[in-house]
């Protein structure tokens, strides 16, 4: 909140939130920018209620014979967690919200380019989040959210039909949005929107489009034979008849690692926001960082296969497998190391948004450095199936994915809304969830290395003090995730108005007013520059 | 246990220390490239402050020096990961030539070891220190994965297929057998103890227990009993081929290929007799699914296994010698 | 700061009605719809894709009951199949043709005839599905129902499929599994086309505005790529001896 | 307003092909028909499923090239056609990289002799 301008800023009479009124204009609505709201509100549903989950997890596992409720409870308990959080929260949240809401504004388009498929993309998300309740309702999925067969398939007394038509429905919202999101970026962009014009953001967005439009269909597949399995029980993945369980892994895994890039390149994509704007800079090495994201897209679908070193794969593929994934390691380092080289000579502020994206740079980099341990294929024997792995994703895709998604929601709260939030909560809240973060997944990397097994309802005693500590730490964590509800939707309503630019910030995003008016801009802009380039303002002409 | 909390297990196998090593080694990357960038973060966040709050940074775009070598640095140290990882695997997946073998059957939720010997456990395995142990297991129902933490090594029981993996215990004592692979209720309950005893316990505990004979013998009483004898045996009247000796070798099928008799094979052609049929002979082997479990297959095999070699006759393959030894009963 | 060029009243006052208004220009509305749907149609490869690898697995492993199992599979319903898919690739290929000369009679006619191929094609395949779901004799003199409503396969009549009983419903699983998805792509299909069809009847499309057919003709082109390598991998598998 | 990529070949949009040639391609798709049935028919060996995979990607070439036009079209077509292609063999040959080394194991399991 640095420009003085934002003391005397008054909202705009007229913008996308109340040119039109009333509930039909919300449902009906193709305004990317209020599909990304809706989106919003119902991830947000689904984020609490996976969050409710993983914290009955954590309660269940302070003592070693188990808490709270029998295995078989449990069992459904990290099942229904991983579900809801994968498919229902971590694959639509950075693109479906924010990717909506500002791809059209960042590129200087009036909308995306099939507002209808975008808002019936946001109805079958809905009713694919209808399935995942109903499959609760019916007493919850108790297969692990990776639905390994023969045991989802012939030996699984719960809903895993309803479970699986949930995953296979949200896949087609899923490649809707990809679609839509190429599309628009090839075809949408204002005048002088180049390729290499394009925030970051963007790109990101680019990349984690073409996986959604190219590995989702998979998953639909494989998720649509594995019900056809369990109802007809025809064999092709049952072991008992002739199938194949290790194929059902690969074809899941085809789709299911590169879905882990769905839901962390976005997040790059943030990040490299809000470290440009954070430091007034633009980011350094653009084109490493953009093509990076793409280099992750195209490298992620060829590493599947270290998800099963120990699953019956052969030694041969494991290892093409294993060096693979190294490579798509080093992309990765490209974007940390560029991302903390833009900070030097930067003016670094230390508003929320940076602190987030700190965050996000702290606990990716752990996150990705004990990837590097899971590629190492003898080591990752030990590793895979215990709390390491456990730990290792929660770094990529909470500390990553998640740290992003605030650091981006309270960066852009301000266009979205047209107010500010409380600062001072907002830096709180950042340090609880850092700090929360942390306490509750560090210790899983030991006593992972320990050989606590995942998915265990109860466990040796031994095991106990670092189980403690992650309980401990989750309910800081639940904590610290649920102020920025509070004062988020505080802000909504009374916080004070933002003004265009609140942070100082360059992009086209910034350029019309907070809240946009409903095609974004009120004439087409014309760029002329790169993204964040700040320090020579004389250069922007006039178009 | 440790008395103080431990941060690792224990080194209890050969391939404990090697993995182990790895593991220390990318600790130490990781903390460097961890601790170099955080440091690196912070410095800049208070050396670069935003010091007017209309205060823009400088303007640079790159250097691709910088961008070869922090691409050339992470990929020359992946490559080290690569190849150190890969040569732990090796020695993780190449079975010892010699080795004790042990049997190991997974089923919603317990572990069922079967030693050569006769001697059967279930959640508990007694192995002797200093020897090359293999286990070969398979799963009754779903996947399970049988993990030794302490040996640092686990594999997958798949249902349908046998797979293996090895150690050799290097100190004595007990220690955890987890399930690894999510299978269901009691998936947590799905745990046990390796006790690995000084050579000569080991012998006076194979001896002590009661057993009703080797595995192999076990494995002759039920080759009596579901009637195999009935046509695998030598005389001119035999409708299956004689399994002297078969295990381990090639063999020819009427469709012109041959496979090598192992365990998979041996275990197939019980279950699913009509799919890989030696050369001549009709399929008429009726299915055995359903009626045999997966302890008594591998009892079958492990007696297939102990047949004696009959005397070479060039091309003594499909047509055995009549001067050959029956089976006893 | 970036200034507008254009303001929306200058850039709407002389567009199509047929121009939405988050474009600016007709061409490049025209254009974001074909690569939406080649797009799409790259996700339906993925989407066949996945039965294609399960197919190439189990063909790998179990190809005595792939060949036995595909002889059981009628060649001359699925030639006649191949030959009236493709011919309405042509019918297609044609009515796009006239809808970009602008002759509204022949886009109908050959919009109508595409239609009556795809469900030729349709009801074949439902022939061809029936045979295999009430029972089949075989020319040993046995009857085999591959697909009974039960929903298991039952070749143990048979002599020779009998034996290799896992191998053959993995056929027909992937059998029915990609026909099936196939025809569910024709049924869709048919159904836009009905779409199409009043829109071109109305007089909807123009020699500048057609990108509703030329859509549709992507779409249906695909399906028919699709059927040219179902046919070779489903019904001739081991045809020779 | 088009942005520069979409102005450069709103010119090629709607390159009218004579009749004829689509007459040519349903002709020469029929004789591929033919072939890959009558080559059923002929022992090949291995070579059977290549042949006919072999035919079905000629057909299906020609109907992607001139039915559906990808041969008049811009750059990102044949991108993305290539794209679609390119990741399907993605699936196919990283999957076959398992099942096809499932015989060459080191020491093939389980067959140490008594």
């Amino acid at each position: 909140m640095t420009t003085s301008d934002a003391a005397t800023a008054v909202m705009p009479a007229r913008h996308y939130l109340n040119e039109q009124r009333g509930i039909r204009s919300w449902l009906l609505t193709t305004d990317h920018k209020r599909i990304g709201l809706l989106y919003l509100f119902s991830i947000t549903a689904f984020f609490f209620l996976g969050g409710f989950f993983a914290l009955l997890i954590r309660l269940q596992l302070l003592s070693p014979e188990g808490a709270l409720m029998t295995s078989d409870v449990y069992n459904r308990m990290f099942t229904m967690h991983g579900v809801i959080m994968v498919f229902f929260f971590l694959i639509p949240s950075i693109p479906a919200t924010l990717g909506n809401f500002l791809i059209p504004i960042m590129i200087g388009a009036k909308d995306l380019a099939f507002p209808r498929i975008n808002l019936l993309s946001w109805y079958i998300y809905v009713l694919a989040g209808l399935f995942a309740l109903a499959s609760l309702v019916l007493g919850g999925v108790d297969t692990g959210w990776t639905f390994y067969t023969p045991f989802s398939t012939s030996f699984s007394n719960t809903p895993v039909v309803t479970a699986g038509l949930g995953v296979f429905i949200a896949g087609f919202s899923s490649i809707l949005t990809g679609l839509n999101f190429i599309v628009t970026i090839h075809r949408m962009r204002a005048p002088g929107m180049t390729w290499f014009r394009l925030p970051l953001f963007v790109w990101a967005h680019y990349a984690t489009s073409l996986i959604m439009v190219l590995g989702t269909p998979v998953v639909a597949i494989t998720v649509l034979l594995l019900a056809f399995e369990r109802v007809l029980r025809v064999g092709i993945f049952d072991p008992s008849i002739g199938g194949d369980p290790v194929l059902f892994q690969h074809l899941f895994w085809f789709y299911s690692h590169p879905a882990v890039y769905i839901m962390v390149l976005p997040g790059m994509g943030v990040m490299s926001e809000l470290v440009a704007s954070g430091a007034r800079k633009n980011v350094f090495g653009y084109s490493f960082v953009a093509f990076s994201s793409l280099a992750i897209a195209i490298i992620g679908f060829l590493v599947w296969g270290h998800h099963m070193f120990v699953a019956g794969q052969t030694v041969y593929a494991g290892l093409v497998f294993s060096i693979l994934t190294y490579l798509v390691g080093v992309p990765s380092a490209v974007k940390t190391f560029n991302w903390t080289a833009t900070l030097y000579k930067g003016s670094i502020s230390y508003d929320t948004p940076t602190l987030y994206a700190f965050g996000f740079l702290g606990l990716f980099l752990v996150g990705g450095l004990t990837g590097l341990f899971l590629a190492a294929i003898g080591l990752d024997i030990h590793l895979t199936d215990t709390y390491f792995v456990v730990a290792h994703f929660h770094y990529i895709m909470v500390g990553g994915t998640l740290m992003a998604y605030l650091g981006g929601l309270h960066f852009w709260w301000p266009k979205i809304t047209g107010r500010l939030y409380p600062e001072g909560w907002a830096k709180l809240s950042a340090l609880v969830v850092f700090i929360g973060f942390n306490l509750t997944f560090f210790p899983q990397f030991i006593v992972g290395y320990l050989g606590m097994p995942r998915r265990y309802a109860m466990y040796p005693p031994e095991f106990q003090l670092f189980n403690v500590m992650s309980t401990a730490g989750a309910s800081i964590l639940g904590f610290g995730y649920l102020l920025p509800m509070i004062y988020l939707t505080w802000a909504w309503f009374y916080g004070k108005p933002a003004g265009n630019n609140p942070w100082g910030s360059k992009g086209l995003e910034w350029e019309t007013t907070s809240p946009p008016p409903t095609f974004n801009f009120d004439r087409t802009p014309v760029v002329t520059e790169a993204t964040h380039a700040y320090g020579h303002p004389e250069e922007v002409k006039v178009a | 246990m440790h008395p103080s909390i431990p941060l690792f297990p224990e080194q209890a196998s050969t391939m404990a220390a090697r993995v182990d090593n790895l593991y220390f080694f990318m600790v130490a990357t990781s903390a460097f490239f961890a601790v170099l960038v955080t440091l690196l973060v912070i410095a800049f966040a208070i050396r670069f402050r935003r010091r007017s709050p209309d205060g823009v940074g400088e303007p640079i775009h790159g250097s691709l020096a910088l961008e070869l070598i922090w691409t050339g640095i992470p990929f020359v140290i992946a490559m080290v990961m690569f190849v150190w990882g890969a040569s732990v695997y090796f020695a993780l997946a190449r079975m010892p030539d010699e080795a004790l073998d042990i049997y190991a059957v997974g089923k919603q939720w317990m572990w069922k070891f079967q030693h050569r010997e006769g001697q059967r456990e279930i959640n508990e395995l007694h192995v002797p220190v200093n020897t090359p142990v293999r286990v070969i297991m398979t799963s009754e129902d779903v996947l399970h994965d049988l993990y030794f933490p302490s040996f640092r090594t686990k594999t997958d029981a798949i249902p349908g297929r046998y797979t293996q993996l090895w150690f050799t215990a290097t100190d004595v004592g007990t220690y955890h057998i987890f399930c690894a692979e999510y299978c269901g209720t009691r998936h947590s309950g799905m745990i046990g103890r390796v006790v690995v005893m000084p050579q000569n316990e080991y012998e006076a505990w194979l001896g002590g227990a009661a057993t009703e004979g080797t595995l192999a013998q076990r494995g002759e009483k039920l080759f009596t009993q579901f009637a195999c004898v009935t046509c695998h045996r030598a005389d001119a009247a035999a409708r299956g081929p004689l399994l002297n000796g078969v295990f381990g070798h090639a063999v020819a099928l009427t469709n012109g290929n041959s496979v090598i008799a192992d365990a998979a094979y041996v275990r197939e052609s019980i279950l699913n007799p009509t799919a890989k049929v030696v050369a001549g002979f009709a399929p008429i082997m009726p299915t055995f699914q359903g009626q045999v479990t997966e302890e008594q297959l591998l009892a079958l095999t492990e007696y297939i296994k102990s047949l004696p070699t009959l005397q070479q006759v060039p091309g003594a393959q499909a047509a055995p010698p009549p001067t050959a030894p029956a089976p006893p009963k | 700061m970036p200034e507008a060029a254009l303001t929306h009243a200058d850039l709407h006052a002389h567009a199509s009605p047929r121009q939405q208004h988050h474009f600016d220009t007709m061409a490049q509305q025209k254009e974001a719809a074909t690569l939406g749907m080649w797009v799409f149609l790259v996700t339906e490869i993925m989407f066949f894709g996945g039965m294609f690898a399960a197919y190439m697995i189990y063909r790998m492993w179990y190809f005595p009951g792939f060949a036995a199992a595909s002889e059981e599979l009628d060649i001359t319903l699925g030639g006649i199949n191949t030959v009236v898919l493709i011919g309405s690739s042509l019918t297609v290929a044609l009515a796009v043709h006239a809808a970009q000369e602008g002759k509204k009679n022949q886009t109908v006619a050959l919009l109508i005839a595409t239609g009556l191929l795809g469900l030729t094609f349709l009801v074949i395949k439902y022939f061809e599905y029936k045979v295999k779901i009430v029972g089949h004799h075989l020319p040993d003199g046995t009857t085999i129902t591959l697909f009974p409503a039960a929903g298991f396969f039952d070749v143990s009549q048979s002599e020779h499929l009998a034996p290799i009983a896992s191998q053959v419903r993995i056929f027909m699983v992937l059998y029915f599994a990609l026909t099936g998805m196939h025809a569910l792509h024709m049924i869709i299909g048919i159904g836009i086309l009905g779409v199409i069809l009043w829109m071109a009847i109305k007089g909807a499309f123009t020699k500048e505005w057609h990108v509703p057919v030329e859509l549709f003709g992507l779409y249906w082109h695909f399906v028919d790529i699709v059927w040219i390598f179902l046919f070779p991998l489903l019904y001739l598998v081991h045809r020779h001896g | 307003m088009a942005n520069p990529e979409t102005a450069e070949h709103a010119a090629e949009v709607d390159h009218i092909l004579p009749r004829s040639l689509y007459f040519g391609i349903f002709g020469l798709l029929m004789v591929f028909t033919v072939i890959t049935v009558a080559a059923a028919y002929v022992d090949l060996g291995n070579l059977n499923i290549g042949v006919a995979i072999a035919i079905a990607l000629v057909k299906a070439t020609l109907v992607i090239l001139f039915f559906m036009h990808v041969k008049y079209s811009s750059k990102l077509t044949w991108v993305v056609v290539g794209a679609g292609v390119f990741w399907l063999l993605i699936l196919l040959s990283m999957l076959m990289l398992d099942y096809a080394s499932r015989g060459w194991m080191m020491a093939p399991p389980i067959v140490r002799g008594a």
